[in-house]
């Protein structure tokens, strides 16, 4: 196949193109409209799929790449020369990344047909899903930082409006106002991020970064900040890596994810799985070379990783909400891939990403089936809290067979995706604490976390679909839940791709351990960091306007197994990650075990806990106080303080002092110049200003007469006398 | 030779026309034929230069639509009638008077002057060149409107649209805003 | 340089000439030969036998206006799609047809789109005002019975 | 025709005129006759040059675009005409000095 | 680039010896003087050929119609009254000429000349056979909608001058309706022009053949319609019955042409009946082969046993058989769609051009231009025989 900008762009424009007719008819004729939606996604599906198998059963290499661009504007002159080019960058992430979302942003619009079927906005939801899925699918193609960052902030407010779709409530609208201001703090910084790399290199283009970071641009660059030289590469990577915690919800900006539930449960499947959290790691991946330059900044992004993953779960263990635990278990395996990032576990966080986001998807979805169902009909509302459900087993059996797929693949269960790809991560940030023993520290958060995951997940499918029903009234009134094509076909699918094979590519587990330690698998050797040498040439390649193919023949690469070290401590690199490998085995089958033992055999009280670490238990509720520290604590008494202080400034110094005592100067003065005023300034300057502005327009009122022809002929006189000018 | 008496005649139609665009007073219906008689004599000037298809759209355009449209808007503001409005103006003007026609006169001179200063240079920089056989130039439009111009194209339709929405919209019967 | 080819012009140039000496000839060789008795009633304007009252050129619908207006429109865009239309085979045959034709239907749709919105406004029904007035006055009398 | 001058005078003088009429006469559709004459002038003007100096149909183009463009304008200057006359009764030139009806 | 009757006669010997032997005696190039008068010649034959053909029309529109009513029609003047229409002739130039006093007489007098100029202007890319059409201009088709225009131009300017409440009625009905319909019969054309490649009437022409089945009419369906789409507008644009509004008696007395009495009245019906004519001609160019005859006989190689100039000539013959035949039969079919059909009303009119013909004609021409995109401009027929021997594997 070959890859042309316009064929590409289709993935991107049919959506597009979709929420533009859709904005015209959605009122009109709203299934229609829905109808238009769906067949968009299924066509850039089926184009993304094309591309993904070229890539991945095709001949290329792990290095092969696609890179194509035009001229968007050009504006030269002045001696000064800007071209601003566009274009789209195609490399087996991209490829696997669009699969990935056109995919599972498919089978969500699918089950939203059925999910929003009684909205009174059904057709508008799927207007703002074909934006946002068209946004993010322009995002994974965009070759450059600035066409990222408008598809980025496109993204932002199609999440503001999807959070605050029931705009009728008020919490939703808080909701979308939260989420669109936190993410709008990391954006700032990352467009300073941006043109901080654009200063140094010249270029928004990825392969002009690397290439500059390749010719050792950033090495030794410094920038200058209140006096201090501080090294450009830790400055731009800092700045971007905000970007990513904005969007991605790491921490300190992970508060708006959970109120981000708000939006209907499909939207908050396509946001916490395939889109909008997805695009940050997206953007920390592909500016993985430049994180690597400076050496405070890969522990750096480890730890918030680390804090991440582990602060997230433990807000999970408390949560009662359904949809909240989710909300939560996303930052935390968010967190997972952040840390898969700080310890150059490059392929590994990507895997994770694209494993996460299937089976987050499935869950949401599932939790969309249960609470669909779930309908008080004292208050005529949907049900989210788990402490109502309970044995919904009984009436739902494909959603809780979906949902315990998921579970057990983000509990990482062996056999299960989760498990090949964040039991990966752990192992490498292992690996990184043998040879740096400040990876210990996010390499515990992880673990920690990992035994959490595995006990909220399944503590939340023990109360919602095991044991008895505690809300009997409520249980009665579910319908039984039978097979339907745009309900539980969705979820089964996405199931059925939570197991682990698809991704580790061995059927029987007799890899079971080396799934986690031997890179054979075909993800390995596809996805690689990229090798910033290998852009060299760019630098000095002379882009037509139009459509230039890339030239370069790229070796073919082996993925580098050994982490660059010698046979003799690559040998002991792997046994580190066979311990891990064997570790996450035990902390998973406990987590999974101390849920089995709280909530089914009820042997062992939650309550005493709660007891005991009372203290902790609100902490936890109150999600660490981080709602309240923003609110209380900066604005209140950060930001209005110091307002109050200018205030009073201005008030009690500027007014009082300098303002009234001038009252008393001016006063003296006054008497003197009234003297002068009326005889001076009055009557010569004032009365004559008057008189003389009263006789110019005389003259200038004729040219405003309102009378065309007059205009018409003044035109002609100045720009005759101008023309003969230049004549 | 023929070439020489086609411009001839487009030229003294061209003449004819301009000239009583601007001098028939009474009737405008009457100026719109004299601008009718301009144009044709542009469409033979286009056929001199070897322009076939402009010379057809001249037809087309011109002959068939913008004159028809001018008829028509004359007839929809009172026609040629010469009677006074309820303000007591005149409902239709008269062409202009004496000191306008001044006014003109002094600006055309002026812009004339102007426009002879530039023409001198072109005048002496133009350096006659072997004129092309005369060929068809449809398909090299055509060609050039799907290719180089596309976007000119495409444009120039949305233009038409605005111009048709916008027109419609102005000129609709008062009071059926529906 | 030849203007051999100018000559295709010559039978246009002909045919207008005889066309305007046709007029003009018959009728001056008809002056000739035909009485000439004016007389006032002769020369007024029909009128079914009546005296004709004031002038013939008054105002009129606005509506001959908006249907010439959607014609001029036409009328350009068909001079803009001759060209693109007699290339149509040529690029056919060297295989750029798709390109062609989606430059060809995207400016038709746009156009379309024009017409569309002046049906929905009833800018092509001639007896719009009619069925307004109507709405109006019912509207007015059921205000009034109200 | 060897030479551009009779056609660059010709051009020349239909704008003059058209020039003229814009600015002497009072009658707005008079006027949208003279736009129609300035329009013609520079479109003959364009496909002068395209033949004598540079020989290819970017002019032949552009005189296209003007004849559309020159219809576009007809169409709307004229429905701003009727419907001026519409509510002043009059397409004097001067009536249209305010901007309000 | 442009053919026509000279390029024709410049095949043969005769014609540049006679050239030669003239610029030698002149001394100059005389290849111009000589194609103006063979021109004019030939000119002034159309215009009489034309003149003639309209006179029969109205001979024919009263036999025929007479014909279908059960009547016998003119019968008097000479045999079967065929010189009823030399009588209708002398009696128009003798009646007088009558101006109203309160007409707009420079007007009046140009209405009639604008309505003959803008018809005989068209009579020069009529094509009339391969050879005898009088220039083959490449524009021609386009060139015929722009020069047709000035009836419409015709017809309004003599409803105005007239400064009758009739006339005026009929002039702004007519014009409106002529430009009205001229958009669905341009589109019409379009589509033809999109599967032939050209405008010009030789290549419009060239892209058929003498049978039935490689005129253009039946190359697709889309086609199909397209002539009942253009023949629809035709009939409008010439003010024919049911759509002859304009001087619609009951109503309007007798249309823009109350006012007008003898040469000038005629000026106007000649005018209608040889425009009539020629968008018959045109719709038999654009749809039925025009002037090709069966087996290629047009081109006289199938006389290649005689001298070649008489060869030529008898197909150029047989050409203007098959043109005039198609034509006429057209001519006769709108003859007896007048005498068939009532007459619609004006808003019916209205309805019947932009609610129902401009949607049918876009949808047309689209259509045309994907099938000429989709099956390489190839036409039903062909299509067929290629899914015949495609089974034998051809392609």
């Amino acid at each position: 196949m070959d890859y042309t900008i316009t064929t590409v762009a289709w993935i991107v424009l049919l959506p597009f193109f979709a929420f533009v007719i859709n904005a015209f008819i959605v009122k009109k004729v709203p299934n229609v409209a829905v109808g238009i939606s769906c067949a968009a996604i299924f066509g850039s599906f089926l184009l993304s799929g094309r591309i993904f198998f070229d890539f991945v059963f095709g001949k290329y290499s792990a290095d092969y790449h696609v890179h194509k661009v035009f001229n968007w504007f050009d504006l030269n002159g002045g001696g000064q020369e800007f071209v601003m080019k566009m274009g789209i960058y195609i490399d087996n992430m991209t490829a696997m990344m669009l699969f990935m979302v056109t995919g599972v942003a498919f089978l969500i619009h699918i089950f939203s047909t059925y999910y929003m079927k009684e909205d009174t906005r059904y057709g508008r939801f799927f207007v703002y899903m074909s934006l946002f899925t068209s946004a993010m699918l322009g995002l994974v193609l965009s070759d450059n930082l600035i066409s990222f960052f408008i598809f980025w902030e496109l993204m932002g407010f199609c999440s503001y409006s999807l959070i605050g779709f029931y705009y009728e409530k008020e919490d939703a609208g808080n909701a979308n106002i939260k989420a669109f201001m936190t993410t709008r703090i990391g954006d700032v910084f990352f467009l300073l991020g941006i043109l901080a790399i654009y200063f140094q290199v010249g270029s928004f283009t990825f392969v002009d970064i690397y290439a500059a970071i390749s010719s050792g641009m950033f090495t030794d660059a410094t920038v200058t900040i209140f006096g201090f030289g501080l090294p450009l590469a830790l400055i731009a990577s800092l700045a971007i890596f905000m970007g990513t915690i904005g969007k991605s919800a790491q921490f300190p900006l992970q508060v708006w994810l959970p109120d981000a539930m708000m939006g209907p449960t499909p939207c908050s499947a396509l946001i916490h799985a395939a889109t909008m959290v997805a695009a940050g790691v997206y953007l920390s991946l592909r500016m993985f070379p430049l994180y690597e330059i400076h050496p405070f900044m890969l522990p750096f992004i480890a730890t918030i990783g680390g804090i991440t993953a582990l602060g997230a779960a433990t807000i999970a263990l408390v949560q009662t909400d359904f949809k909240a635990v989710l909300a939560y278990s996303t930052i935390s395996q968010l967190g997972y891939m952040v840390l898969g990032v700080g310890v150059g576990a490059y392929n590994a966080a990507f895997m994770h990403l694209i494993t996460h986001a299937i089976f987050k998807a499935c869950l949401f979805l599932a939790a969309g089936s249960v609470i669909h169902s779930l309908h008080d009909h004292h208050t005529h509302q949907h049900v989210q809290e788990m402490p109502r459900m309970g044995g919904l087993k009984n009436k739902m059996k494909f959603t809780w067979f979906a949902m315990w797929c998921c579970t057990f693949a983000i509990a990482g269960v062996p056999f299960f995706s989760g498990f090949v790809s964040k039991d990966r991560i752990l192992g490498d940030a292992l690996v990184m604490a043998m040879h740096n023993p400040y990876y210990w520290f996010p390499a515990t958060l992880g673990f920690i976390g990992a035994l959490l995951t595995a006990f909220y997940m399944c503590r939340m499918m023990f109360l919602a679909f095991h044991g008895e029903p505690r809300d009997k009234d409520l249980y009665d009134h579910i319908h039984e839940e039978k097979f339907s094509w745009n309900r539980n076909l969705p979820l089964l699918i996405l199931a059925l791709f939570t197991l682990g094979v698809w991704f580790s590519g061995s059927l029987t587990g007799q890899k079971l351990v080396k799934v986690a330690s031997d890179k054979v698998e075909w993800f390995d050797t596809l996805i690689v960091k990229p090798k910033t040498e290998n852009f060299k040439n760019y630098q000095k390649q002379n882009w037509g306007p139009v459509d230039i193919k890339s030239t370069i023949s790229f070796p073919v690469s082996k993925y580098d197994s050994n982490h660059g070290l010698s046979e003799e401590e690559a040998h002991h690199v792997h046994s580190v990650h066979s311990i891990g490998a064997i570790a996450s085995i035990i902390i998973a089958f406990s987590g999974i075990f101390i849920a089995f033992m709280m909530y089914i055999r009820k042997s062992w009280n939650p309550g005493w806990w709660v007891n005991t670490f009372s203290t902790w238990y609100r902490a936890l509720q109150n999600k660490y106080y981080f709602d309240d520290m923003y609110i209380k604590g900066i604005i209140q008494k950060g930001l209005i303080p110091v307002n109050n202080f200018l205030a009073w400034v201005d008030m009690g110094i500027y007014d009082k002092y300098a303002i009234d005592g001038w009252e008393k100067v001016n006063r003296c003065a006054f008497t003197v110049s009234k003297w002068f005023d009326n005889i001076f300034v009055d009557t010569i300057a004032v009365d004559g200003t008057g008189a003389s502005v009263r006789a110019f327009n005389v003259i200038l009122r004729t040219f405003q007469s309102g009378k065309i022809q007059f205009y018409i002929i003044m035109i002609i006189l100045v720009l005759s006398s101008y023309i003969w000018s230049l004549a | 030779m023929f070439d020489s008496v086609l411009f001839l005649l487009s030229a003294i139609l061209i003449v004819v026309g301009s000239l009583g665009v601007l001098f028939i007073k009474e009737n405008i219906m009457h100026a719109c034929v004299a601008l009718l008689t301009a144009l044709f004599g542009v469409a033979g000037a286009y056929a001199v230069l070897g322009a076939d298809f402009l010379a057809a759209t001249q037809l087309v355009v011109y002959v068939g639509g913008v004159v028809i449209l001018m008829l028509f808007a004359v007839m929809l503001t009172g026609g040629g009638a010469a009677n006074e409005n309820k303000f007591g103006i005149e409902k239709i003007p008269a062409m202009g008077n004496v000191k306008t026609y001044i006014i003109a006169g002094v600006n055309v001179l002026v812009i004339s002057l102007v426009v002879i200063k530039i023409m001198a240079n072109v005048m002496q920089d133009y350096k006659a060149v072997a004129l092309p056989a005369y060929e068809s130039t449809v398909e090299k439009l055509g060609t050039l409107l799907v290719t180089d111009h596309v976007l000119a194209f495409e444009v120039s339709s949305i233009l038409l649209l605005g111009a048709l929405v916008g027109a419609a919209v102005i000129a609709r019967p008062i009071g059926s805003t529906k | 340089m030849s203007s051999h080819n100018l000559d295709v012009y010559m039978p246009i140039l002909i045919l207008i000439g005889i066309g305007i000496a046709l007029v003009f000839g018959a009728i001056l060789f008809g002056k000739l030969i035909r009485p000439h008795n004016p007389s006032r009633l002769k020369e007024q304007a029909y009128e079914c036998g009546e005296d004709p009252v004031g002038v013939a050129w008054s105002n009129f619908n606005v509506r001959f206006y908006v249907v010439s207006l959607i014609f001029i429109i036409f009328d350009v865009e068909s001079a803009l799609m001759f060209p693109v239309a007699s290339v149509f085979k040529k690029f056919n045959e060297i295989g750029r047809g798709g390109i062609i034709l989606c430059t060809f239907i995207v400016f038709v749709m746009i156009l379309v789109s024009g017409v569309i919105y002046c049906w929905r406004k009833g800018d092509l029904d001639w007896v719009k005002s009619f069925h307004l007035n109507l709405d109006e006055s019912s509207e007015k009398n059921t205000q009034e019975a109200s | 025709m060897n030479s551009m001058y009779p056609f660059l005078f010709l051009s020349f003088f239909m704008f003059v005129i058209g020039l003229g009429v814009m600015i002497a006469r009072k009658n707005i559709i008079a006027m949208l006759l003279g736009i129609e004459l300035i329009l013609n002038a520079s479109a003959l003007n364009f496909v002068t040059y395209t033949r004598f100096v540079n020989q290819n149909l970017d002019g032949h183009i552009m005189s296209l675009f003007i004849i559309i463009i020159a219809a576009a304008e007809a169409a709307v200057g004229l429905a701003i005409v009727i419907r001026f006359f519409q509510v002043r009764e009059s397409i004097h030139i001067d009536d249209a000095a305010q901007l309000q009806a | 680039m442009n053919e026509g009757l000279i390029s024709f006669l410049s095949q043969f010997d005769g014609h540049k010896a006679f050239v030669k032997m003239i610029s030698d005696f002149a001394g100059t190039d005389a290849t111009s003087t000589i194609s103006f008068f063979i021109y004019l010649a030939a000119c002034l034959a159309v215009v009489g050929v034309m003149a003639t053909i309209g006179g029969l029309g109205t001979y024919a529109e009263r036999k025929i119609s007479a014909d279908l009513q059960a009547r016998q029609g003119p019968n008097r003047v000479g045999p079967f009254g065929l010189l009823q229409m030399l009588a209708d002739g002398v009696k128009m130039i003798l009646k007088e000429d009558i101006i109203p006093s309160a007409a707009d007489k420079p007007m009046f007098i140009m209405a009639p000349m604008l309505c003959i100029v803008g018809v005989f202007g068209s009579l020069a890319v009529v094509p009339f056979s391969s050879g005898f059409i009088l220039s083959d201009l490449n524009v021609g088709v386009f060139y015929l909608l722009g020069i047709s225009s000035l009836v419409g131009v015709g017809i309004f300017i003599g409803g105005y001058s007239s400064n009758s409440k009739w006339s005026m009625l009929g002039g702004m009905r007519g014009a409106s309706q002529i430009i009205s319909y001229e958009i669905p019969v341009t589109l019409s054309i379009i589509a033809i022009v999109v599967l032939s490649g050209g405008m010009s009437f030789g290549t419009l022409i060239g892209g058929q053949g003498g049978f039935p089945h490689e005129w253009y009419i039946l190359h697709n369906p889309f086609t199909f319609i397209a002539f009942f789409v253009y023949f629809i507008g035709a009939l409008a644009e010439t003010n024919r019955a049911p759509f002859d509004l304009p001087e619609a008696e009951s109503e309007l007395v007798s249309g823009y042409h109350t006012e007008y009495t003898g040469m000038r009245f005629a000026f106007f019906a000649l005018a209608e009946y040889i425009e009539v004519f020629v968008v018959c001609g045109v719709a038999a160019a654009l749809f039925f082969g025009g002037w090709k005859v069966p087996f290629d006989l047009g081109t006289g190689e199938a006389f290649s046993a005689l001298p070649p100039i008489i060869a030529k000539n008898i197909g150029q013959i047989l050409q203007l058989g098959s043109f005039f035949t198609k034509t006429l039969l057209l001519y006769y079919v709108v003859i007896w769609i007048r005498w068939t059909l009532p007459r619609l009303r004006v808003d019916q009119l209205m309805t019947l051009c932009w609610k129902y013909l401009t949607p049918i004609a876009l949808f047309n021409l689209i259509m045309i231009a994907v099938w000429a995109y989709a099956f390489d401009g190839k036409s039903m027929f062909e299509l067929f025989t290629a899914m015949g021997s495609g089974s034998t594997g051809g392609h």
